[in-house]
């Protein structure tokens, strides 16, 4: 199979999809002449012409409240926000008409919002961010956060079929950072089913996105240290989220380790906790820890994001603690 | 400085008849005036009684206008009307019996008891239920126009928002779009001088809301909404154009609001006056004149006859509906998110 | 003391704040000369004039937009959301600007958005909801919950003099129905201390807003049946929270019930159980249980709506279950 | 259909001065101008040298428009600029230090690491640091012409936006607002033609931005943002205007964006001919070649001096910069919050 970047497996999937389905179109500022901020769908104006790859104003409630109309009337839109921290001037339309819309009235919107999401790189309090926990608490939106390229494919593939507005957090530090293997042609990756990114018994470390990274390196830290063993589950989807997949690692390790780049109170790492506290309280021989960022706007400058960001050194104390508990 | 454009009202029937109205449709608006304003009567007395849960809207002294525009509807085309608007509902042909439904918060409501009111509409007639967010179905009807627009197809898209909805950020983001790419969509304005308790020199500093369609690179015109000949007219022409290439079209529709903002608000707040100038405009009563002078044959019998018509089925549309079965609790969980058959519908292929 | 009703309560403390101190003023749709949809401000602009009782377009970005401004150039800016609900058409201009605007750049913005908020009378889903859950995980806001009339005004004149944006939850449902004793004058409650509402040995309850009289129903039926001993903690402020107080409360009981109104997902309760369960893990004699509204919108036909919020016979259960674990 | 008004461009020397800009004056306004590009050409500098995280944008070629605003605000009057504006900071006397401290993260920025680039303000100075959500901080400026207005001070502010954020329905909500309570505020576009990559025709389908001011009921004024002499004017007479109680006025003031968005893009989609038409449009060339022409004594030796002083103030500046500590870790989480104390401010009071 081939190697691919993140980016490019995103932008492979979202081009593929185009030709194979007609109904897809792509609409986001800056997505035409230009290919978008990050070049995902750079050449795509070329190939499929302005009226499906399509410059809007500057204004993100027209552009998701086109999404909704365009997908009421048979259209496969998908949105591109130039940086995930901008949904927040779609917040409205996404939680008020999208999600209800199908439980209030049986239509069924079938659009994908592309959000460039999470830090790393001194993008500051507003190109930064990780919106998804604010998502999570509303129902009739479906949430999703890939890791690896072959994931952002297939759940791109999935989320443009999946009848409902599905927002697709592709977190930026992983565009070009993060290369790996890329199924060619179609294929999709199924909503709710997390992935073992890593095999373990000892602890369970629940996370998505580019802290699967984090975690991954924290545990290679660990075992060579002192062999401890730790399960990393990613999560893929935050709605719907695996539940028995959690449950299940808990059962085996006993330990749980929750860990987001988002901040920490009401972060969906408090549900996670929340769930296994009620349903494997019995099973659990530690307390559930979460690491997240702490309660502040993202900062700019290089130190003190590097103290806001959870760290290896982080994730690696707070497992170590808990092994030892 | 006034931009907008003021259209002139119903003129002589060979003038009206030139527009595309005949014989039928003339006396069809009249039935459609009244089964609107008949549903929202009826609706108002269930809720005296205690059948409609929460709170209770009407569009009275909008019928003209609802109807007016649902009328010149082509029938691919699709709408989004708002709290004001049974009439489009009743042009349109959606069942009055389901609409008491809604209302009494049934199973066969278009809801099915999940939402209420006027947040209601029937999909397969090409209407798109509102929310209360004001007005955010105007971006979705834009969205439908850039689906024709995109697919070639000759369809056009009507979003209709209040007076007041008009200060609202989904209102600009959305005509501004509309009008940069000349998309096939009319845009509404229900203008009945209030918006709640707020008069509209509290909402918007130009002479008239139809001025604003230049900011956005088309045409507005302001009709006068209790006359319903003159709104299917130039409702009938800006949908035709639109359909043609020729982009959106701002209509405002004045009006004064009939009754209080709900059934709670006595609209004590509205000057006596301005009430009584309007009251003297009531779109059935004008247009039942208007019809008794211009159509020959309309006569106290025939109006009487169309009466008795609507009250029978009316009569039938609430029975029907108080049979309809409470919403089902153990249903409560269903549906919040769509399935894959969800999309095997006319609108998703 | 005088009993008052818990509109009464708020309408009284925000009156007697705008006779003290005149920078106080009210803005929102229609609180003029119609004193607001549920009448709050009913009289105010004829004792305090147009501008300082502002009735604003249909538009709450304006609205919100300027209680920052006014309250950057020394206003204390009071803003009626006409139903909480429509909160989300402020959300960007809250989470993006008055959030954030303190920890970058040292600007204070003491106003207070009122937001009238709860279901329980056929609202249906745009008339019902609880945002609080949404805004407790924008670091930067303080959120309110009054229950008591007592509460509602002591909390209220302390959100109009703290230095930040706070969001001010008066429950609908309460307005008339719930009636107390309310101190004359001038007092506040401070933010961040939990009221025990009820106190008691075997189940710890958290809870706030209306649904504090539904557990404390329950707590009636529980005692009666079986002497069960419910201790009920009413949070009063969800931003910042009485951790002490729960991990208090818990240490004695060694059972959590969390409770709210708000649908479950990514609610504010899954918070305080992810805190408990890391934090007071080996007091716990049982799992923490939340009872929330099912994850959909708020449905409108009594049937559904009775059926989605929690009941007191949800609530007894749950704790006779939790009792006897 | 055009509405604006098209502002005259820069007039003889006597106008000028009749205008209100003495000797003094024409000369600050030139080194404001040098001062402005001077920082963000070393700003530039030390983006490439690394020093700076992120990333890096200018306002070249919005130095007239920027600097001739922000000269006209009263003393007390208060404003909220934008991406391009850096113009505004050094009119109002910003530190230029702390400029350089805050594009590198330093502790001694206005953000204090905290946020970057241009999102920053000196509050003291009435200037109201920007989000990065555009146009997030027109309703604020509304909101502080509001205070003046319910305060009955006899202040006025300006809140910037972009061409392409006219789009947005923040500025929509403001400046409806504050057409309809007449508030002591300007509006100002920076219009450079293009949002990112989007040119304004699929921004807006009107002639002029400034077109759209009658849609709020009040004037709109185009004007050549390359020209800081009619800039000047028209911003003073707008806000002397505002402050008499006339209300708002919209001003565009029309530039080419003069580099890429930031420094990533080449800006290859701005077509040659219309780069190279505005690059003789330096409005730093300009108004050297206009003072040199009108004004008595301005040679190349007076030229060099200002050219020589600015140099000087900003070498000094960077070192002082250079030497600010970065912020320390252990603050991370100071301040999400705000104090009682920290209302015990001039503004606060
Ligand atoms: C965004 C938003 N804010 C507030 C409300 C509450 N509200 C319901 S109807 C109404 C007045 C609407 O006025 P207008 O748009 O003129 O329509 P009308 O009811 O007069 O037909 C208000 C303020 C709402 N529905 N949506
Ligand atoms: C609400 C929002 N959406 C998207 C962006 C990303 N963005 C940053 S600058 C920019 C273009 C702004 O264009 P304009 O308003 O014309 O200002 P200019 O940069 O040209 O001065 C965009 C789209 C943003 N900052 N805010
Ligand atoms: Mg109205
Ligand atoms: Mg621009």
């Amino acid at each position: 199979m081939p190697q691919k970047t993140y980016l490019q497996a995103i932008s492979d999937g979202l081009r593929e999809e185009m030709r194979r389905d007609e109904r897809v179109f792509v609409i986001g500022e800056d997505v035409g002449v230009y290919g978008g901020a990050f070049k995902v769908t750079q050449g795509f104006q070329a190939e499929f012409g302005p009226w499906r790859v399509l410059d809007a104003p500057l204004a993100e409630t027209a552009i998701v409240g086109a999404c909704t109309g365009a997908s009421l009337m048979g259209l496969r839109p998908v949105a591109e926000m130039q940086f995930a921290d901008f949904i927040s001037c779609a917040w409205d339309h996404l939680v008020t008409v999208a999600a209800k819309q199908h439980y209030r009235t049986g239509a069924a919107l079938p659009f994908v919002v592309r959000c460039p999401s999470g830090g790393g790189f001194s993008g500051g309090p507003f190109h930064s961010q990780n919106p998804e926990s604010s998502f999570a608490h509303i129902p009739g939106l479906k949430l999703v956060c890939p890791s690896t390229p072959e994931d952002a494919k297939g759940l791109l593939i999935e989320s443009i079929r999946d009848p409902n507005p599905v927002l697709y957090f592709e977190h930026k530090h992983l565009y070009r950072r993060i290369k790996g293997e890329v199924p060619d042609g179609e294929y999709t990756t199924p909503f709710g089913q997390a992935r073992v990114h890593r095999p373990g018994s000892d602890v369970t470390v629940v996370t998505w996105g580019a802290m699967v990274y984090t975690a991954d390196e924290a545990a290679t830290v660990l075992a060579a240290r002192d062999g401890t063993s730790v399960e990393i589950l990613d999560l893929r989807t935050i709605i719907p989220w695996d539940r028995d997949a959690v449950l299940e690692s808990v059962a085996k390790t006993s330990r749980l380790l929750v860990l987001h780049e988002d901040t920490r109170t009401g972060g969906f790492g408090a549900e996670i906790a929340a769930t296994v506290a009620e349903e494997a309280f019995a099973q659990l021989d530690a307390p559930i820890v979460r690491i997240a960022a702490p309660d502040t706007p993202v900062p700019f400058s290089p130190p003190l994001e590097k103290a806001f960001i959870p760290q290896i050194d982080d994730v690696v104390q707070a497992i170590s603690r808990l092994a030892a508990y | 400085m006034a931009i907008a454009r003021e259209a002139a009202p119903a003129g002589s029937l060979e003038e009206v008849r030139a527009g595309g109205l005949d014989r039928v449709d003339l006396v069809e608006l009249y039935r459609l005036m009244l089964l609107t304003r008949g549903i929202e009567e009826r609706g108002h007395i269930l809720f005296r009684q205690g059948k409609v849960p929460g709170s209770f809207y009407t569009g009275r002294g909008n019928e003209a206008a609802a109807v007016g525009v649902g009328y010149a509807l082509g029938s691919d085309d699709v709408g989004a009307p708002i709290q004001r608007d049974m009439g489009v509902h009743v042009a349109r042909g959606t069942e009055p019996w389901r609409i008491f439904a809604q209302y009494m918060g049934r199973a066969d409501g278009f809801t099915r008891g999940r939402d209420g009111n006027v947040h209601m509409a029937d999909l397969q007639l090409g209407l798109i239920p509102m929310v209360s967010h004001l007005p955010a179905m105007v971006p979705v009807a834009v969205g439908c126009a850039l689906a024709f627009r995109i697919r070639g197809q000759q369809r056009v898209a009507v979003g209709w928002s209040g007076d007041g909805a008009t200060s609202r950020s989904d209102w600009h983001e959305a005509l501004n779009f509309a009008g940069v790419r000349r998309l096939p969509v009319v845009f509404v304005v229900d203008n009945n001088q209030f918006a709640y308790s707020t008069p509209n020199h509290l909402e918007f500093a130009t002479a008239r809301i139809a001025d604003r369609a230049h900011a956005y690179g088309f045409e507005g015109v302001v009709v006068d909404g209790t006359d319903v000949v003159s709104v299917f007219r130039e409702a009938h022409a800006a949908i035709e154009r639109a359909r043609g290439g020729g982009g959106p079209t701002l209509l405002e529709l004045v009006t004064l609001r009939g009754e209080g903002h709900a059934v709670h608000d006595d609209a004590s707040y509205v000057p006596r006056a301005l009430h009584d100038a309007w009251g003297r405009l009531d779109p059935i009563e004008r247009y039942r004149a208007w019809l008794k002078e211009h159509l020959a044959g309309f006569d106290d019998d025939a109006d009487a006859q169309v009466r008795e018509d609507v009250k029978a089925l009316l009569a039938d549309a609430l029975r029907r509906a108080e049979a309809s079965p409470q919403p089902d609790p153990a249903t409560l969980m269903d549906g919040v998110y769509a399935d894959p058959e969800d999309l095997d519908t006319p609108h998703h292929r």
